[in-house]
């Protein structure tokens, strides 16, 4: 290529990793609030900042130490007693000790502005330097994994206790991460490794950020001149892989959770069950997997991915669903539904749905995929109503939608679940920020509150069984394919990547403590 | 005396130039209130997206607090608009909380101006040019090729003349980069390979900006030409023995031009929406793409800010117009 | 020179010929397409070809696939409709609410043309596409019928600006004011006088704002604001660009699209040619072959006679 | 084609002629046709005007509009445009130093450009068009001048542009202005002065007066008429009033339907015009103080040139034509009883040849 | 339709004092134009008119070129309200409202423009023209009757036949036709007063004279009141009854045609009749006939700022002290000629004028 792809220049190439963020814009903003409700941030602000805790998405998306070293919560599941790790420092040199953690953590609770997390506890207390307690309302064992969440990040109180954090951007970030800011232009990001970082020593001494493209990132991954990126490559085998199996790895990590169909149970005809395992019996996944290129990658009733909750999933529920016409036009009957012209009928009362969708995901395609086989196997003609992510959420948030196209999951069982409590349904017309499909099912109530009052793994799996079977009988939701995180790595410059095969993080930019640890793995390739 | 009718026309024109800004403000200052969609509950389901977390109802509470009351008296809202105006304070991205927007639009303008500035000049200059050719040989192979092919060409949306264009040079060649302002490897400075990188990633975007523009100035100047060169004064330049080049240059073409700058206001629309598309092909890190990624997380202040300024940016390009054109036609006349 | 006459003038010229038959080969298109498409097994805009995934032209689908398997040929037939709906729809709006604005601007003249005239002006120097994004992005998930409106709404200054120059001429030839001196009223003043006299300068701005608005269309719907529903060119150009069907070399799936807009904007300029050549006689260019044989002839005579 | 002087002889002894002219003829044209080229049927606009101009005449073009002057104009000056073509006949003229004469028909462009204005320049019907509008007067003069004379500075050229101005009753510092900045008037004088810029030795006039009134008519007429007195130019002045060319003119040609059908000294036109249509045109005017009669005009209206009529294409409208006359077109011939230059007339009733019997009444 | 039924009027000079069909009072007319600067300046178009148009006589109004001829028949047609002074229609005062008159005023005075061409829409047909005038007018409905009215004023004018003619588009006509189509759509409304701006001075020459005799058959047959308004002094002469000069927005002079152009009383007058083509002259010397000193006459004057006092003093070689400061008063000089100028100011207090110059040519 004719680009200067500028081999040698400033920094040092070969001590260099770079990310090409296809993600946030053609320019990246200097914002360093990193407790701030902005979307876009300063890009892995996350290798600055670190949280407690992280997530293992390897091994059933439980709860593993990070800048906390152990904790544990007292019986009744209200108070939890959190042990940090020592010899943590700042990048000032300051240690970092308890009272920062207690200063970040009620930063969300004194300034509910700041409360991004979705945090649910009541409020931190520093015991001794090094331990700190956080008190709950309600039992909470289930929602440990707050803790976890890169958007509740160890600030140090030293630095931030004087700010005013409405206008404060924090030019020059301090943190316990890797990484400290070298330089923010708003085309490239440099940041500099630690030397006294607590994780380890780093092999690349830069790590620079440039904004990208989605299609841009892909020739520049062929062309090598970045490391890192991701997001989907639709074809990726045979368009990047196939190219130099060696060196250009595009992978795909199940996050456990699924591109799903949502029914909205608060209005007919979706506040019928029989319309709603219709409708999920008819989808034909397979085609959509198809034509997204990613095989085999269709979800199975539960809303759990087989891979990451394998442990706990039943067996019997993981297969994803054939499409089946005759057992679905059985469930229209017994609901005593029948289709007149497209439409939906019962006791004189006709229906046409529409399914909702985002337009900025270019997900028409797969609607059409879903409203062909609907009118094909029942002879109901679903109407396309795409928007824009902006009028997307809103419809979906004030229930203005009979099918939407939305994401589930989350981490862990109780994670992909939670959102069904009955407490965040709201009526029609009212926005819903969880639960938008306003279904509700006492049964759901009870296993969900159970959840949060127990830290009983046994005791979890069953309860994580129950709700399984009850999602799978009553489709307040119907999965449709694996979502996933994507990578694309050209491994030509950095070696000892993970594999989806074998991975104890994955190499996903953004889940802070994954990369980090990836990143402390890799390796400079000769040459 | 001269010279004070000159000011006074331009004097006039500035009257209209501030009344339009005024109007503009004003718009600016209804549009999202009179829209429904409220800028709260946006950063609320994008931060939801993003984090894929649950954001508590006191949150939006707390983001409703910040981003401004929805209920507050219009009048009221407009005199503390007016005042923040006068600041330059355009408000708070919601993305990008708590940047000040003023910020964000000030670091995307240099970019856009660079591109939509010379862009604008060289298809200007371009059309105008071939247009003065075309129409001085009317009827000539030459005008019968150039005109029809200009007209397709202008026809072109720009946004894929840009993605073709993306390919091709892009993707197939690899002559140009896909993306960005400059090398990312290069250190933003005034230095020689800095800037010579930010030539090297605005030439496609420019080109193909020229591509789709020029043919407009070409065609209007064409005919513009057609009917000067028919004009007597030509003639009469020809009858006094002067030589073709001069007379085509300081008869025909010099009088043919000066309505391209009565429709400069047209035409400059048309190339800053073009320029806008082509913004987002090229992931060009100007005004354009800064309203297109505002649009889609529905950062409202953010879409006011760019509005304002590419109003007011398009107005004193506007106003730089009508002043050049002051200073060509001694007649000033009123309309085109 | 009868320059109000639209009718046989008109349509002499080749290029509003030709451009007359391109559009009209897509109204028909547009007209037809649900029938062709559902009249010609295979070529359903929506079906999807799981066997036939992102393929290049072929004998079953001759304009190819989309990475959905669904016929780019069947798309593009069908997206006549939704791009030809919004342009007319549009222009229909932004030529009434010109004509509105403009006609009794140049009629009436005086204090109406003073704001009417500004009113325009104003719409003529703001940038109107950022506008119209705008507007539309705060409408969110808009149908074609209020992106239609939008356009339409937005994008009538430049051909009111016309309408008031022509109409105030036309106002001003001395037929206006001998029919006025009969005690003929206004309104037919304006409506039988005035009028005809423009419908050559609607009809081109018509045109004019039938590509205006397939153009803005494709441009929303390029940046992900328009109905992703209905299938139009601009959102098969959205969608092909957000599969990467251009890095990937898939022309088949945006090529076709981008060529139909151009194809409909060139044979509106060029029926909007026609129209200027026959406002502008001086436009009309000489055959250069009429002249050069006529020419030739001239130079033996003179030179038979002079040596 | 009747030419009374062929270009070939001239040609061949070109030295003598120049030297036998050089007080006598600046031009000579012959058979002159030329044609407007559209769609249909070619516009014959000029068919074979054959005339001599004397050195420092004013020799006056009337005629109907539509009946070929401003082709005329165009055509003797090399000017005209597409779509109209010159298919035959020469123009030659014949400069003033005893240079070869040249004929303007086949010249090249550079001979022409060479000609133009130092020999040769014109004046138009409208100042206003014919000025630039966006250059200030000086300018536009100095542009001819310094084309000219490559030697002149560009101040001398405005102070040369200044005088020039002068000598038209307009003061020098007008230069600096532009042409909007001048009454109509002014800049109808401006532009004769600018036609004087170079000394032509011919100046083509069309219609130089009918945008201004007659007070300002009569006063730019009296400029010229001073000027031709001190710098001896010949002038071509085509007008549709020939009331006032019986006033201006040394001698007049009337045209219609593009052919010269009467050529004259204006006493003769006036007291004796031989062609009817002369004579029906000279009864239009009413006369100022004369005793008034109850005058007609000419009934009918002028012939499409897309299609001429046959024969005399004055005959449909013609009070005295005769059998014949749709049939012959009548040559211009010169009349035996007219002196000097000789009083020329293209119809039948003139032609001794032909002899209707209905003419024993001689002009009412 | 009263007009036919009254007998044509003596011949011209031996008017009796009859009421005038339209009179115009001391009528003013500015115009505020703006500049492109904005500044506003007035141009005093008409000051002071005063005119008489009576049944069955012609006047014609001659003046240069801008000196208000169009904008007092524009005054007269209803088209501009006077900005001071009256008009009055057989004795009743002209109101308007709104810059218009009443429709019932149109009925009475009819204007014929220049350009016979521009004075017809081009997309309508002859009888389109003639019809709406008498819909308008006189209600006139039904086929038949509309057919009929159409053949007769076509025949009026001379246009035989007339079917041939009421279906033809203004282009497939000649100039003249053309006129006569304008002058026969303004007779359809069966006015009392026509007013011409120039109805010949766009025609070919050759035709123009039958367009005058067209004018002047409608006078003696319609009795009709007759402006005629040229640049062309002969032709008025050749027309008219009474001849007033305008100049600079002023009227200058009046009286019969015969003594006004034999014999001018104002200067400018006399100008411009010097100036106008005469083949009848007789034998002159050219250079005797175009002797102007153009630099001696200077310009005309501008309407938005003219000179004080008379408004041709500036080009005026009689000009005295007391032209540059008072405008003259209007002298009567018998026989119903007057003129507006200091040389015929009978004032007792101003110095004796100048001997009279129009004698000197006598
Ligand atoms: N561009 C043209 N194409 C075709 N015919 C033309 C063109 N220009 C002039 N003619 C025709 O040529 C003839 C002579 O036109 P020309 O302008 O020489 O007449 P003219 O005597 O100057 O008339 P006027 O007094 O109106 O100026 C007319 O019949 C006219 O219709
Ligand atoms: N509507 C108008 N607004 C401003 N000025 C006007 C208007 N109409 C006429 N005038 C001015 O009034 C003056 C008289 O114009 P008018 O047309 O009456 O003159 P005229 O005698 O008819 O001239 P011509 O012989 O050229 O037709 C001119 O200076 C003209 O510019
Ligand atoms: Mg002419
Ligand atoms: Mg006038």
């Amino acid at each position: 290529g004719g680009s200067p792809s500028g081999e040698g220049t400033a920094g040092g190439r070969d001590d260099t990793m770079i990310y090409g963020k296809t993600d946030g814009g053609t320019t990246f903003v200097h914002n360093y609030n990193v407790v701030g409700p902005a979307v876009d941030k300063a890009p892995n602000m996350e290798l600055i900042y670190e949280p407690l805790m992280r997530v293992d998405y390897s091994n059933g998306a439980v709860v593993e130490p990070w800048l906390a070293e152990s904790w544990e919560f007292d019986d009744a599941g209200t108070m939890l007693t959190v042990h940090l790790r020592d010899g943590v420092t700042f990048s000032d040199g300051e240690p970092f000790t308890a009272d920062d953690a207690v200063f970040s953590l009620n930063l969300p609770i004194e300034q509910p502005e700041f409360s991004i997390a979705g945090v649910t506890y009541e409020k931190a207390e520093k015991v001794d330097d090094l331990t700190f307690t956080v008190r709950f309302a309600a039992p909470s064992f289930a929602t440990v994994k707050q803790f976890a969440n890169i958007l509740l990040p160890m600030v140090p109180e030293h630095v931030w206790r004087d700010q005013d954090l409405n206008t404060w951007t924090n030019p020059e970030p301090v943190g316990t991460g890797p990484f400290t800011l070298a330089e923010f232009k708003p085309q490239q990001v440099t940041l500099t490794a630690r030397d006294d970082y607590w994780g380890g020593e780093l092999p690349m001494s830069t790590y620079k950020i440039i904004p990208t493209s989605a299609d841009a990132a892909k020739a520049q991954l062929l062309r090598g001149d970045i490391d890192i990126a991701q997001g989907s490559w639709a074809n990726g085998e045979q368009e990047y892989t196939a190219k130099d199996p060696e060196h250009n790895l595009y992978q795909l990590y199940p996050n456990g959770g699924a591109m799903s169909a949502m029914f909205n149970a608060g209005k007919p005809p979706f506040d019928d069950v029989h319309v709603r395992r219709a409708l999920a019996m008819t989808v034909d996944r397979t085609a959509i997997t198809t034509t997204l290129q990613r095989p085999g990658t269709e979800s199975g009733p539960t809303g759990l991915n087989a891979t990451v909750y394998a442990d706990w999933i039943n067996p019997e529920l993981a297969d994803p669903w054939p499409v089946d016409a005759e057992a679905a036009k059985a469930e229209l009957a017994d609901g005593g539904w029948t289709v007149e012209d497209g439409a939906l009928v019962k006791d004189g009362e006709s229906y046409r749905p529409t399914i909702l969708f985002n337009n900025d995901w270019a997900w028409g395609s797969y609607a059409d995929i879903m409203i062909n086989g609907w009118r094909d196997t029942l002879g109901i003609e679903v109407e396309p109503a795409g928007q824009p992510t902006a009028g997307y959420y809103d419809a979906m948030n004030l229930g203005d939608f009979d099918i939407t196209a939305a994401s589930t999951g989350g981490a862990g069982v109780y994670g992909v679940y939670g959102f069904l409590d009955s407490d965040f349904v709201v009526p029609v017309g009212e926005s819903a920020t969880l639960n938008q499909g306003r279904w509700s099912n006492a049964e759901a109530d009870e296993i969900i509150a159970a959840m949060e009052s127990t830290d009983d793994e046994a005791e979890l799996k069953e309860l994580g069984l129950r709700m399984q079977e009850l999602v799978v009988d009553e489709v307040p939701f119907s999965p449709l394919y694996d979502n996933f995180y994507f990578v694309e790595i050209n491994a030509k410059r950095w070696s000892g990547w993970p594999t989806p095969d074998d991975f104890d993080h994955i190499p996903f930019v953004g889940m802070g403590p994954d990369l980090i640890l990836t990143m402390l793995d890799l390796e400079p390739t000769e040459g | 005396m001269r010279a004070v009718r000159r000011w006074g026309f331009l004097l006039r024109r500035l009257g209209f130039y501030v009344a339009a800004a005024a109007a503009a403000i004003v718009l600016n200052f209804l549009l999202p209130r009179l829209m429904p969609g409220d800028p709260s509950s946006a950063i609320v389901e994008e931060l939801q997206r993003v984090s894929g977390q649950q954001v508590p109802p006191e949150t939006l509470e707390s983001i409703r607090a910040i981003f401004g009351d929805p209920d507050q008296n219009l009048a009221q809202q407009f005199v503390g608009y007016l005042g923040q105006l006068a600041r330059f304070d355009l408000g708070v991205s919601v993305v990008n909380f708590p940047v000040p927007v003023s910020e964000l639009v000030l670091q995307a303008l240099p970019w856009t101006l660079l591109l939509v500035g010379t862009t604008t000049v060289l298809a200007f200059v371009l059309g105008t040019g071939l247009g003065v050719i075309a129409g001085w040989k009317a009827g000539s192979r030459l005008d019968s090729v150039l005109t029809p092919l200009t007209a397709f060409l202008s026809s072109v949306p720009y946004f894929w003349v840009a993605l073709l264009a993306l390919w091709v040079f892009g993707f197939v060649l690899g002559w140009f980069p896909l993306s960005g302002g400059y090398d990312a490897n290069l250190a933003e400075g005034f230095n020689l390979p800095f800037l010579a990188s930010v030539l090297h990633y605005g030439a496609l975007p420019a080109a193909t900006i020229v591509f789709s523009a020029f043919g407009g100035w070409l065609l209007g100047m064409r005919n513009m030409t057609v009917t000067t060169v028919r004009e007597d004064y030509v003639l009469l330049a020809q009858a006094k023995g002067l030589s073709r080049g001069r007379v085509i240059l300081r008869y025909a073409a010099r009088n043919a031009m000066l309505p391209s700058f009565t429709g400069f206001a047209m035409a400059l629309g048309g190339v800053i929406g073009g320029a806008l598309l082509t913004e987002t092909v090229f992931s060009y890190p100007g005004i354009g793409y800064l309203l297109f990624e505002s649009l889609n997380k529905r950062d409202y202040p953010m879409m006011q800010g760019v509005f304002l300024i590419v109003t007011l940016a398009t107005l004193l390009a506007n106003l730089l117009a009508d002043s050049l054109y002051v200073v060509l036609d001694p007649r000033i006349r009123e309309q085109g | 020179m009868r320059t109000g006459l639209l009718g046989a003038g008109l349509v002499r010229g080749w290029k509003v010929r030709v451009g007359l038959s391109v559009i009209g080969f897509f109204v028909l298109l547009a007209l037809l397409g649900p029938w062709l498409t559902a009249s010609i097994p295979g070529l359903d805009p929506r079906a999807n070809d799981l066997t036939a995934i992102g393929q290049p032209p072929s004998a079953t689908h001759w304009l190819g696939t989309t990475q959905f398997g669904q016929d780019v040929l069947a798309q593009t037939i069908e997206g006549a409709r939704g791009s030809l709906f919004v342009g007319f729809l549009s222009a229909v709006i932004g030529t009434a609410l010109a004509i509105l604005v403009g006609l009794p601007a140049g009629y009436f003249g005086g204090r109406t043309d003073a704001w009417l005239n500004f009113l325009s002006n104003l719409f003529i120097v703001m940038p109107v596409l950022p506008l119209i994004l705008i507007v539309a992005g705060y409408m969110q998930g808009t149908g074609l019928w209020v992106i239609a409106l939008i356009i339409g709404f937005f994008g009538w200054s430049g051909g009111a600006r016309t309408i008031r120059a022509q109409a105030m001429s036309v106002s001003n030839r001395d037929f206006v004011l001998a029919m006025r001196t009969l005690g003929e009223p206004h309104h037919r003043l304006l409506f039988h006088e005035v009028l005809p006299h423009l419908t050559g300068w609607i009809a081109a701005m018509f045109l004019s704002g039938v590509i205006g608005g397939v153009m803005t269309e494709a441009g929303l719907a390029f940046l992900g604001i328009s109905d992703s529903g209905a299938i139009s060119w601009g959102t098969m150009i959205q969608a092909a660009q957000q599969q990467s069907a251009v890095l990937r070399g898939m022309w088949w799936w945006f090529v076709p699209p981008g060529l139909c807009i151009a194809l409909v904007a060139t044979a509106a300029t060029l029926v909007n040619f026609g129209v200027d050549e026959l406002a502008n006689p001086k436009l009309r260019a000489v055959r250069r072959s009429v002249v050069r044989r006529t020419q030739g002839r001239a130079a033996e005579t003179t030179v038979g006679s002079d040596v | 084609m009747v030419a009374q002087f062929v270009p070939d002889t001239d040609r061949s002894d070109a030295g003598t002629t120049s030297a036998r002219e050089a007080g006598g003829d600046v031009l000579h044209v012959s058979g002159l046709t030329v044609e407007y080229v559209t769609g249909g049927d070619p516009v014959r606009a000029c068919a074979d005007v054959t005339f001599t101009l004397r050195r420092g005449e004013i020799l006056g073009v009337a005629g109907e509009s539509g009946s070929g002057k401003s082709t005329l104009i165009t055509a003797l000056t090399r000017l005209q445009r597409p779509p109209a073509v010159t298919t035959a006949g020469s123009i030659v003229f014949h400069p003033r130093d005893g240079g070869p004469a040249v004929d303007l028909v086949t010249a090249s462009p550079k001979t022409l450009r060479a000609l133009r204005w130092t020999s040769l320049s014109i004046v138009l019907q409208s100042a206003m068009d014919a000025l630039n509008p966006v250059m200030r007067l000086g300018a536009q003069f100095a542009d001819a001048l310094r084309t000219h004379d490559r030697t002149l500075s560009k101040d001398d050229a405005w102070a040369r542009a200044a005088e020039l101005l002068a000598t038209v009753g307009i003061s020098g510092d007008r230069a600096r202005s532009y042409p909007h900045e001048l009454s109509g008037g002014m800049r109808q004088r401006a532009s004769i002065a600018l036609a004087l810029a170079c000394g032509p030795e011919l100046v083509v006039m069309d219609e130089p007066t009918t945008a201004v009134d007659v007070v300002m008519q009569r006063q730019i007429l009296a400029q010229v008429l001073r000027l031709r007195r001190t710098l001896g130019f010949a002038v071509v002045f085509v007008t549709h009033d020939l009331s006032l060319l019986l006033e201006l003119a040394d001698r007049i040609a009337i045209m219609y339907a593009g052919r010269i059908v009467e050529l004259g000294t204006a006493r003769e036109l006036y007291d004796d015009p031989l062609h009817p249509y002369t004579r029906g045109l000279r009864d239009s005017f009413p006369p100022l103080h004369a005793p008034l009669t109850r005058l007609t005009g000419i009934p009918g209206t002028p012939p499409d040139l897309r299609r001429p009529p046959s024969g005399c294409p004055f005959h449909p409208r013609c009070p005295r034509r005769f059998e014949g006359c749709d049939a012959h077109l009548p040559e211009l011939v010169t009349s035996g009883r007219s002196d000097v230059g000789g009083h020329a007339v293209a119809c039948r009733l003139h032609d001794p040849t032909v002899r209707p019997e209905t003419t024993a009444g001689g002009p009412a | 339709m009263t007009a036919t039924t009254v007998p044509a009027p003596s011949a011209p000079g031996a008017a009796e004092p009859e009421v005038p069909v339209l009179r115009a009072t001391d009528v003013t007319r500015h115009f505020t134009v703006r500049s492109a600067v904005g500044a506003r300046s007035v141009v005093r178009a008409v000051e002071g008119a005063t005119i008489d148009l009576h049944r069955g006589r012609v006047v014609a109004l001659v003046g240069e070129s801008g000196s208000g001829k169009t904008t007092l028949a524009r005054l007269l047609a209803g088209f501009y309200a006077p900005t001071s002074g009256e008009i009055v229609l057989e004795g009743v005062p002209v109101r308007q409202r709104r810059g218009r008159v009443e429709r019932g005023y149109h009925k009475d005075v009819q204007l014929i423009f220049q350009d016979p061409f521009g004075s017809l829409n081009p997309l309508h047909r002859v009888r389109h023209n003639l019809e709406r005038p008498l819909k308008l007018h006189h209600g006139v409905r039904g086929k038949a009757e509309l057919d009929r009215r159409v053949r007769e004023l076509l025949e009026r004018v001379a246009l035989t036949p007339a079917e041939q003619y009421a279906d033809k588009f203004p282009h497939e006509l000649s100039g003249g036709q053309r006129q006569r189509v304008v002058i026969a759509r303004a007779l359809a409304v069966e006015p009392k007063v026509l007013l011409g701006d120039e109805p010949i001075s766009m025609l070919d020459v050759s035709i123009r004279l039958e367009m005058l005799n067209l004018l002047d058959r409608l006078r003696t047959e319609d009795g009709l009141a007759l402006l005629y308004i040229t640049h062309d002094i002969a032709s008025a002469r050749y027309l008219c009854d009474d001849v007033v000069v305008m100049y600079a927005g002023e009227m200058v002079e009046g009286g019969p045609k015969e003594q006004v152009i034999a014999d001018p009383q104002h200067p400018y007058t006399r100008l411009l009749v010097e100036s106008s083509p005469d083949p009848g002259r007789g034998a002159r010397d050219r250079e005797a006939l175009f002797d102007a000193d153009a630099d001696g006459l200077g310009e005309p004057p501008s309407l938005i700022d003219p000179p004080p006092g008379c408004r041709f003093h500036p080009r005026c070689p009689f000009a005295m002290d007391v032209c540059r400061t008072q405008a003259p008063p209007r002298a009567d000089l018998g026989d119903g000629r007057w003129a507006r100028c200091w040389l015929h100011a009978t004032d007792p207090t101003l110095p004796e004028p100048a001997p009279d110059p129009a004698q000197e040519n006598q």
